[in-house]
């Protein structure tokens, strides 16, 4: 069992799906329970292998490699580092809650729990794949169910919204393609196994990175999203119900910055410093362009979405300055970034089945009526504004001391973010829970015990890692250190 | 003597009015019989090739065989037109455009 | 015969052709189209026995103008009252049509004229019939046989179509 | 300096700082269930912690020794490139801090349980209040720059949260959000001062940093440029010049509270940070400092003169205040400054305690609805008469000791340099107009006759719990300067203390030429865009930084003496200009007024600041904001999916921009892909003919291509 | 007399041993007289006697291929030919065979579970769909100048009665005569420069014209215009632009099953002939670039994909969209032919190898699509049309994941088999350098997204009425059945194809 522990982690939520595939359609309940057994799984296996992991060791671990198609020699090769352990984890942990966030579904109960069952599946792959077609694989898998979650079970424009993100998403894939195929066929043995394509980097000329670098990273930019291929994310995030927007909040937008730090890094060292300054101006055009058109929004969804392109932003500028301060603080802060935003967006979900609308303006003095709830909002707010003690400041505080030696002016102008960031945070806690109660609102009940399980392991977690950050951070140092000296190799 | 380019020319000609004629006529009868054209340019060219260039005559029997051939699609052609004559009434090409886009 | 008298009818017989050939694309009746087609094969014919294909010619004459010449005639009265013998058949778009036509004689005659044709010196003039009864029978059994299935699927199809649907 | 702090030390100091956030804990969670709301389990916690560090302060009286300092450190983040340790420095200053925070926010507590009796919110008061001391102790004790900005933030967030206590008012919670904004933008100077310190140091540690100036490796335009990012946190914290709006909003909340943060505490943050850094300052850097104090006291001090609203008028004079100290570190006069942090800590809070057993009584903070109290509030009355000849200056209370010392310190920097003389007039002014506006506030509240009787008729004196801290504040008031023990103790450290490399002493001129030589070796090309506004004088006096020029010692008592008889001079004019307007009413404040209307209007409000940065910076951040939002909807979704999407209704300029850029780029990609999609689609007309045609065409095109291009 | 003789040993010698390896496409024209003679012995209206009868001779060729794929061939070019230099037997030719058979067998079955038909005889049907599908074989493997357009006419001449079927359906009718005109015209071109092909070698037999050819220099404009006309006769059987024009107005006109098979038998068909033409005859290095024909066959290529994904996504007919998508894919295996090897100058092995490979895949999830329209005849409003489509999704799960499986896969998404096909064209054209063809294709496949995703979203995304769960549909159990058959390759071809990769290599390697 040890042996294939990132088998059974990927696999089992799709042994899950086949099991509420063959149930009755009549039982919800029954449905329900088998698909959080199944998301339970993973998440107590990622806890096994967060205590096993060698912190050591730059190197993979766990690695299971047996030859899938060998004419092509693809194999199925999956093995995890300092890197993809922390999305590990916080995939298996978003998925888990997010079944318990997805309590109240009523309509054609069994489709949604088996497609979001595959979706972890998907994701799971992405993290856990080091072999370039298995990591395709995996990619475009988490597409299909995610098109029909926003589709089927979204909001009013869900069809467009879904579409756009289909469409989006697919043409950074097929750039991502063609690469991968460019990739493959400049090895004597053509090969996909990524730890190759790292180690014989010296194959390309300068000017087939720089090609492939680009096609790539439009590739990943859509997903992060960076800012021109951004405009899919605000749609399908209001669209998509609350447990789809976490996950796609919490773990799809990093899937983006994973990928550039596991393929175009390493593979591609020449152009990765060639176009560091570029990436970090578009790191600073996220934060500040995310922070202001988030202050504008009415919607609440909307203006969370926004706030992730900002801290995203964060997360480019920490990884284009190479510096140890700058990588590590860039995938604590995706690691953050996940738990504040499953949190901001699980508490957008109870407010919206109380109120049934998202409008920030119309709600008021709600601090009164739900006091616990203000609470926890309080607690994830504040941890996305990068307060000192909460989870958040530690990893913007890494990205800006690690990108500063390298970017004075950029990070200069960054450092400012913080401020917008809590202008349209506080307005935003200003405008919904301070001030007179309103009176439509009298009899809001206070958050629910499901609720409450669904966020309160997140709180823990925030204020934990703001306290004492080393779990985390002990985890990823070696490996992001050696995958940094990897990427400025010459 | 009289040269290989004359027959050529002759038979390049017949292809050219036959796809002329294929082309502007709007009755699938005449347009049939540009088809008949095109095919006697080819058979006039393979034998020309038989005579002048082959080695042997099997120009002579890839002739015979389109002949046959057009034969048999004059069959196919009319008996199709013929129907659809019965469905519509006419066989003007220009009405027949029912489906399109 | 002489060369001036062969040259003659060569050139006799490639008028004709052409000529009821270009009446059969631009004839503003069908009837008078169909008439040039009966000229056209003709004129093939003729130009078939210049070729020395006897056989060839014997054939074209029975089997155009006497079995498909006929049908389309069939055709042409069959889909037309006899009172609108003198139908007008619009012509349609003959100014592009004009031109692409053109342009494409053009490249053919280029690569006519172009092109080394390996013309090698013509032997006596020799009755073809045995030797192209020799191909059918050894390089062209296999044509030979699946011409003749492919006939046998037409009748069936032409059959099928024409047939009157009887019991409905 | 290693890790050489005793035991027992280190587990006392945590314990002072951690028992405050205990009680903030259990108030959040278990507040409501614990009998009378647990404000007593507050007050107790923050009481032993006030117990312990009168004992830690105890001992280091008993060392009496200048240089005296322990220090601990632990590992806290470590990624191999990057290391951050916590750690504890303990010296005099610390040791005075802690005594000061400890008692202010114990007795703030006391006067809260009477203050805030019956509050909706009561047991969430008391957390909130539990993790504003920690915060406080937190930064008092840090050793780190890391450590000081975490609980620099920290205290924001509590002073946010206190602010807007009552956050039914929109008043209120507006001026929460104001003021954690602003401080804010004052952190973010503060954090690129940190970031240009570790950059070019690669430690957060004070200790190391000071051993880093002294021997040289960071110095001349760098550090002054970190320095000053370093004040402009200090700008935002103790509401200095350009950033000091937040300050007098901040009376929203209750009180108590503005005592103990607006007044004691929290706003003295700014000055304890410049005195702690104090050796990293650069010459031009102080320069800077002391300029933004003067501006900042002289401003503050003229608006307070027409302050009605009680609460308001001490605000004012806080800032001005704290403009004091600030100034008097910038010329130099590092225990003179500090001196005046604990004074005005005391007899500040005290007023505004004062202030809030007053409104408590007449609920009401007009002034003129005051009036003739001193015979209903005895107790009040003289603890407030005490603070306010403090404040003045008047010889023998607290406050004179350390204003004298301030001015004595900037007359003999004026002296010195007989450019900067201006610095010390300004102060002599601003002493004496606050002696007036403070007299003024007596006058009006306690002396001449009531002039709102129905408010007169029930007002009464506060009950015991809230008179036992006034009446201590008041004995501190007095006594807390008696002795010099704060200038034996606290002294302005000396550069050579930390000097770790043996460096010979024929280092140029000592420090004095350090600040010349300017050697711009700085590996980091530092094009910062702080704006040169800030940077006041730029061709670098060196003050006498390090003591030890011993010549012009006399120079230095002479100006003392000076400075000690000008101040009360301009004190007691300050007084009898107030008597004479409000106790005597020999002129009449109304006449004055209407004959400087202008200049009233001016100063009441409060030079237009509030408004200029509404309309300023928030509107235009809100409009950029709005534009991006309409950029982002219309042109960068509008250009992808390219649906023709009118702005229908939307502002002028949004509808321009609108129909100028946008319509151009309207068919996006996929809007010409449905483009091609139609015009392609008509040529399948379904008539065979033009199949034909077309098939020929384009076999010809491609033919005649090929031909051209073959042969 | 000597005549006879001579006549005598040619049929022991050549002819014997040829019919030997001839027996498939022998099997099929006997079944096609049987399965006439089948259909006379009853007079019921809905007899399918004929049909077992066309199964059982379809199922017979199709082992005896398969049974002569095992035997040991001649390496190199010329394979096995049979009939002197007529045919040719080899792994290429019997690839292409078994895919036709194959789809030959899956249009039959789906013409009998369909209502397109209603209750008229159906014996001619199933007959002359025998004669296709030997047609199709001798497509495959004629390198006789002759047998290319015998077998072409072949399908083409039965393939017209086939569309017209329906006679008393005017849009069937139509269909018909355009397919038959446009046909007509396209073949007459073929012959004509079939003729300019043997003026100027003299030969019948590819090989022998592609070796004439190589040896005489200066005919290259003749090659070129030769081999423009040839290709107009091949690409209307492919349907590549600009021979498109008949496909749509053909595939909305003809029955569904019909419309199935002429969308994956003959144009594979095309393709294998194209293949076989571009191999034979320009074998030689060199010769193929001489003529530029990657740029050629590029252009032909980006042009169809383009033309058929932009209008498909005006389409409100699923027929019609579907014609315009095979219109696509026609255009995505032009790819793989315009690939030629830098080094030998000769079409590339990986090139031919990935549309082999589609092909295979392609039969599939097409005839799945089609599958799936049928199925959904006479449970929706009749017409094809998407919006009659809406919340089928729910209501018949089955036929709902299988479309889906289907659309996602003619996409072109990962873990199904379209994914896999994509990649090896894909590979192919970026080893060949032709990288703006590949950006082309990519684009075009996000593009048939958002056609393919349309069905999926009227039949997922769309509610008809907001209020409770419409009736469930039920699928006669045949349908089911047969979507299954055809889904489950679609998806175990995404996942695991290394058997399907391997039989590929082995029909393909011998040429290279």
């Amino acid at each position: 069992m040890t042996g294939h522990v990132l088998s059974w982690t990927t696999f089992f939520p799709l042994i899950g799906m086949a099991v509420i595939l063959a149930m009755p359609r009549n039982r919800p309940n029954l449905i329900k329970w088998t698909a959080a057994a199944a998301s339970a799984v993973p998440l107590v296996l990622s806890v096994w292998i967060f205590v096993n992991f060698d912190r050591g060791e730059a190197g993979l671990q766990f690695v299971e490699r047996v030859p899938w198609i060998r004419a092509f020699n693809i194999e199925y090769f999956m093995g995890i580092d300092g890197l993809s352990v922390p999305m590990v984890i916080l995939t298996a942990l978003l998925s888990f809650l997010c079944m318990f966030a997805s309590w109240n579904i009523n309509k054609m109960v069994k489709g949604y729990f088996a497609l979001f069952l595959l979706l972890e599946t998907g994701m799971m792959g992405v993290f856990c794949a080091l072999d370039f077609f298995l990591f395709f694989v995996f990619w475009e898998v988490m597409l299909l169910p995610m098109y029909f979650l926003i589709g089927i079970w979204g909001g009013p424009r869900r069809e467009y919204a879904a579409i756009k993100f289909f469409l989006y998403t697919l043409l950074g894939s097929v750039l991502m393609l063609l690469s991968m195929i460019a990739l493959y066929l400049m090895h004597d043995p053509h090969t996909f196994d990524m730890t190759r394509l790292w180690t014989e980097y010296g194959v390309y000329g300068r000017t087939f990175q720089l090609i492939v670098y680009v096609a790539l990273f439009i590739g990943f930019a859509i997903k992060v999203p960076v800012f021109p291929f951004h405009t899919w994310l605000p749609d399908a995030h209001v669209e998509a119900p609350t447990a789809i927007s976490v996950i796609l909040a919490g773990v799809l937008l990093k899937m983006g910055i994973y990928g550039m730090l596991r393929i175009s890094y390493p593979i591609l060292p020449v152009a990765t410093v060639y176009f560091a300054y570029g990436l970090a101006v578009l790191g600073v055009i996220n934060i500040l362009y995310g922070a202001l058109c988030a202050m504008a929004q009415k919607d609440l969804k909307k203006l969370v979405a926004y706030s992730s392109i900002s801290h995203m932003g964060y997360c480019l500028l920490g990884m284009a300055a190479l510096t140890p301060a700058g990588m590590n603080g860039a995938v604590l802060q995706m690691f953050n970034h996940g738990t504040t935003t499953a949190m901001l967006f699980l508490l957008v979900g109870v407010i919206y089945d109380r109120a049934h609308h998202r409008d920030i303006e119309g709600f008021g003095g709600l601090a009164t009526q739900m006091p616990v709830y203000t609470g926890i909002v309080t607690v994830a707010f504040f941890a996305s504004l990068g307060l000192p003690g909460l989870s958040g400041f530690i990893s913007e505080a890494l990205v800006f001391l690690g990108a500063f030696p390298v970017f004075q002016t950029l990070t200069i102008i960054a450092v400012i973010g913080i401020v917008l960031t809590a202008g349209y945070i506080l307005w935003t806690l200003q405008r919904m829970f301070l001030g007179t109660l309103n009176e439509k609102y009298k009899s809001l009940p206070d958050i629910n015990g499901r609720e409450l399980f669904t966020l309160v392991p997140l709180a823990i977690i925030v204020i934990v890692l703001g306290v004492w950050p080393m779990p985390v951070l002990d985890l990823m140092r070696r490996s992001l250190g050696w995958i940094a000296e990897m990427a400025q190799r010459v | 003597m009289i040269p290989l380019q004359g027959y050529l020319v002759i038979a390049a000609v017949l292809f050219v009015l036959g796809l002329f004629c294929v082309m502007t006529r709007r009755n699938a009868v005449t347009i049939l019989m540009g088809i008949e054209l095109i095919l006697n340019s080819a058979n006039v060219n393979f034998i020309a090739f038989a005579r002048y260039c082959a080695p042997d005559i099997q120009g002579h029997v890839f002739a015979i065989f389109v002949i046959i051939m057009a034969a048999a699609e004059a069959a196919i052609a009319l008996a199709i037109v013929l129907n659809l004559y019965k469905r519509i009434n006419s066989i003007d090409v220009d009405e027949v455009d029912m489906m399109r886009g | 015969m002489s060369d001036e008298i062969r040259l003659g009818v060569f050139l006799g017989f490639g008028m004709i052709t052409l000529v009821s050939g270009a009446v059969v694309a631009l004839a503003r009746t069908i009837i008078y189209s169909v008439f040039a087609l009966l000229f056209t094969f003709f004129g093939v014919a003729g130009l078939y026995v210049l070729l020395h294909a006897d056989f060839l010619a014997a054939t074209q004459v029975m089997i155009y103008v006497g079995g498909i010449l006929v049908l389309l005639l069939f055709g042409v009265m069959l889909t037309h009252k006899i009172a609108t013998v003198q139908l007008r058949s619009a012509s349609m778009q003959r100014g592009p049509a004009a031109l692409i036509c053109g342009g494409l004689l053009a490249l053919l005659l280029y690569v006519i004229f172009k092109t080394p044709w390996p013309v090698k010196e013509l032997g006596p003039a020799t009755p073809t019939v045995q030797r192209i009864g020799r191909y059918l029978m050894t390089d062209y059994l296999l044509a030979f046989e699946v011409i003749s299935v492919l006939l046998f699927a037409v009748l069936v199809g032409a059959a099928l179509m024409a047939r009157r649907e009887t019991n409905r | 300096m290693a890790t050489n702090m005793p035991a027992d030390m280190v587990t006392s100091l945590v314990l002072i700082l951690l028992l405050p956030l205990a009680g903030f804990a259990i108030q959040m969670f278990f507040g409501t269930r614990l009998p009378r709301k647990g404000d007593w389990l507050s007050t107790g916690l923050i009481g032993i912690s006030l117990v312990l560090g009168i004992v830690m302060f105890i001992r280091t009286l008993g060392v009496f020794d200048a240089g005296y300092a322990r220090q601990v450190h632990w590992p806290w983040i470590d990624i191999g490139g990057f290391r951050v340790g916590m750690g504890i420095l303990f010296d005099n200053l610390t040791a005075v801090m802690l005594m000061v925070v400890g008692i202010v926010s114990f007795l703030v507590h006391l006067f809260s349980i009477g203050y805030l009796h019956g509050d909706v919110r009561y047991s969430r008061y008391f957390g909130y209040l539990g993790i504003f001391s920690f915060s406080m102790l937190g930064l008092v004790l840090c050793d780190n720059l890391l450590a000081l900005y975490v609980f620099w933030e920290l205290v924001g967030l509590s002073s946010y949260l206190l602010i807007g206590h009552w956050f039914e008012k929109k008043s209120a919670s507006d001026a929460a959000k104001k003021a954690f904004l602003t401080t804010r933008i004052g952190d973010v100077g503060m954090f690129i001062g940190i970031m240009i310190l570790y950059a070019k140091l690669g430690t957060f540690r004070f200790d190391e940093i000071f051993a880093a100036v002294a021997d040289g490796e960071i110095g001349g335009s760098l550090l002054t440029w970190a320095g000053v990012g370093l004040f402009c946190g200090a700008i935002g914290k103790s509401a200095q010049f350009p950033l000091h709006v937040w300050l007098p909003d901040a009376m929203e909340g209750p009180t108590p509270v503005s005592a103990l943060i607006h007044a004691a505490t929290m706003v003295a943050a700014g000055v304890y940070m410049v005195g702690r850094l104090f050796l990293l300052f650069t010459p031009e850097a102080l320069l800077v400092i002391a300029y933004i104090g003067l501006i900042t006291a002289v401003m503050a001090a003229s608006i307070a003169i027409v302050q009605t609203d009680i609460k308001k008028a001490l605000a004012y004079s806080t800032i001005s205040q704290l403009g004091y100290m600030i100034t008097a570190l910038g010329v130099g006069g590092y225990t003179a400054g500090l001196f005046h942090l604990m004074t005005h800590a005391f007899f500040k809070a005290l007023l505004f305690l004062g202030s809030g057993s007053v409104i408590h009584a007449v609920h009401s903070q007009e002034m003129p609805d005051m009036g003739g109290l001193r015979k209903k509030m005895p107790v009040t009355f003289w603890t407030f008469l005490v603070a306010t000849l403090a404040i003045s200056g008047v010889p023998g209370l607290s406050g004179f000791f350390s204003k004298d010392m301030i001015l004595g310190a900037s007359l003999a920097f004026g002296m010195e340099h007989s450019s900067h003389l201006i610095i010390f007039l300004l102060l002599l002014v601003t002493a004496g107009v606050t002696a007036f506006y403070m007299f003024r506030v007596v006058f009006l509240t306690f002396l001449g006759r009531p002039r709102d009787e129905e408010r007169y008729a029930h007002a009464h004196e506060s009950p015991a719990v809230m008179t036992i801290p006034l009446t201590v504040l008041a004995v501190l008031a007095v006594g807390s300067a008696w002795g010099g023990w704060f200038q034996a103790l606290v002294v302005k450290p000396e550069l050579g203390q930390y000097r770790t490399a043996a460096v010979a002493p024929a280092v140029p001129g000592g420090e004095h030429g350090e600040a010349h030589a300017g050697e711009h070796h700085e590996a980091v090309h530092d094009e910062t865009t702080i704006p040169d506004a800030l940077h006041a004088d730029p061709e670098g006096h060196e003050t006498h930084v390090a003591g030890g020029d011993h010549a012009d010692h006399g120079a230095a008592h002479r100006a003392h003496q000076i400075a000690m008889i000008t101040s009360i001079l301009a004190a007691g004019l300050g007084i009898l200009l107030a008597w004479l307007f409000y106790g005597r009413r020999l002129f009449s404040a109304e006449t004055v007024r209407r004959r400087l209307a202008a200049v009233h209007l001016l100063l009441s409000k409060k030079y237009y600041f509030d408004e200029i940065y509404a309309v300023g910076v928030v509107g235009t951040t809100l409009w950029v904001s709005r534009a991006a939002r309409a950029f982002d909807t219309h042109v960068v979704d509008g250009a992808v999916n390219g649906t023709a999407w009118r702005a229908r209704g939307f502002s002028w300029f949004i509808g321009l921009f609108d129909n100028t850029v946008i319509d151009g780029m309207v068919n996006g990609v996929a809007g010409t892909v449905t483009a091609w999609g139609r015009q392609f689609r008509r040529i399948q007309t379904g008539k065979i003919q033009n199949y034909l045609l077309g098939l020929v065409a384009v076999a010809l095109i491609l033919a005649f291509v090929r031909l051209v291009r073959g042969f | 007399m000597e005549g006879l003789e001579q006549l005598g040993t040619y049929l022991v010698l050549d002819i014997l041993p040829s019919i030997r390896w001839f027996v498939p496409e022998i099997i099929l024209f006997a079944g096609f007289t049987l399965a006439i003679f089948a259909d006379l012995t009853t007079d019921k209206p809905g007899a399918t006697r004929s049909a077992w009868v066309a199964l059982g001779s379809l199922v017979a060729a199709l082992a005896a291929t398969i049974a002569g794929m095992g035997a040991a061939l001649p390496e190199g070019l010329g394979g096995l030919s049979l009939f002197r230099g007529a045919v040719v037997f080899d792994p290429l030719a019997n690839f292409f065979k078994v895919l036709f058979l194959v789809a030959t067998i899956l249009v039959v079955i789906l013409i009998l579970r369909s209502r397109d038909f209603g209750l008229r005889k159906m014996g001619e049907l199933h007959a002359l769909l025998l004669v296709v599908a030997a047609g199709l074989c001798l497509m495959a493997s004629s390198t006789h100048l002759l047998l290319l357009y015998l077998s072409l006419e072949m399908v083409s001449y039965v393939s017209y009665v086939l569309v017209g079927y329906v006679k008393e359906d005017r849009r069937a009718s139509e269909a018909g005569l355009k397919y038959v005109l446009f046909g007509s015209v396209s073949s007459g071109a073929m012959i004509f420069g079939l003729s300019i092909l043997y003026g100027l070698t003299g030969e019948m037999n590819l090989t022998k014209i592609g070796a004439a050819l190589a040896v005489s220099p200066g005919t290259e404009p003749a090659v070129l215009v030769a081999s423009f006309l040839v290709m107009a006769g091949i690409g209307y059987k492919i349907a590549a632009v600009p021979f498109h024009f008949w496909c749509p107005d053909v595939y909305e006109g003809a029955p569904t099953p019909l419309t199935a098979f002429l969308s994956v038998a003959p144009k594979a068909a095309g393709f294998a002939m194209l293949a076989r033409v571009t191999i034979h005859l320009f074998g030689q290095a060199g010769s193929l670039l001489a003529i530029d024909w990657p740029l050629v066959m590029a252009v032909f290529s980006a042009l169809t994909m383009t033309l058929g994904n932009v209008i498909a996504v005006q389409q409100s007919n699923v027929k019609r969209l579907l014609a315009y998508s095979s219109i696509a894919h026609a255009g995505y295996l032009l790819m793989g032919l315009a690939c030629v090897d830098r080094a030998t100058g000769t079409l590339s092995e990986r090139g031919l190898f990935g549309v082999l490979f589609y092909l295979v895949v392609y039969l599939f999830m097409n005839l799945g699509a089609f599958a799936v329209v049928i199925a959904l005849r006479e449970k929706v409003s009749d017409e094809e049309e998407i919006d009659s489509y809406r919340g089928i999704g729910p209501r018949a799960p089955l036929l709902g994941v299988a479309m889906a499986i289907f659309l996602f896969s003619l996409t072109g998404l990962p873990p199904l088999a379209g994914f896999v096909g994509k990649f090896f064209l894909f590979a192919a054209v970026i080893e060949a350098e032709l990288y703006w063809l590949a950006v082309v294709g990519i684009l075009n496949s996000v593009i048939s997204l958002y056609y393919y995703a349309r069905i999926l979203k009227a039949m997922y995304l769309e509610r008809v009425d907001e209020t409770g769960e419409a009736p469930p549909l039920r699928l006669a159990p045949s349908h089911s059945v047969l979507l299954v058959v055809l889904a489950a390759p679609t998806v175990l071809l995404g996942i695991f194809w290394a058997p399907l990769a391997g039989l590929v290599q082995r029909s393909v390697g011998f040429l290279f």
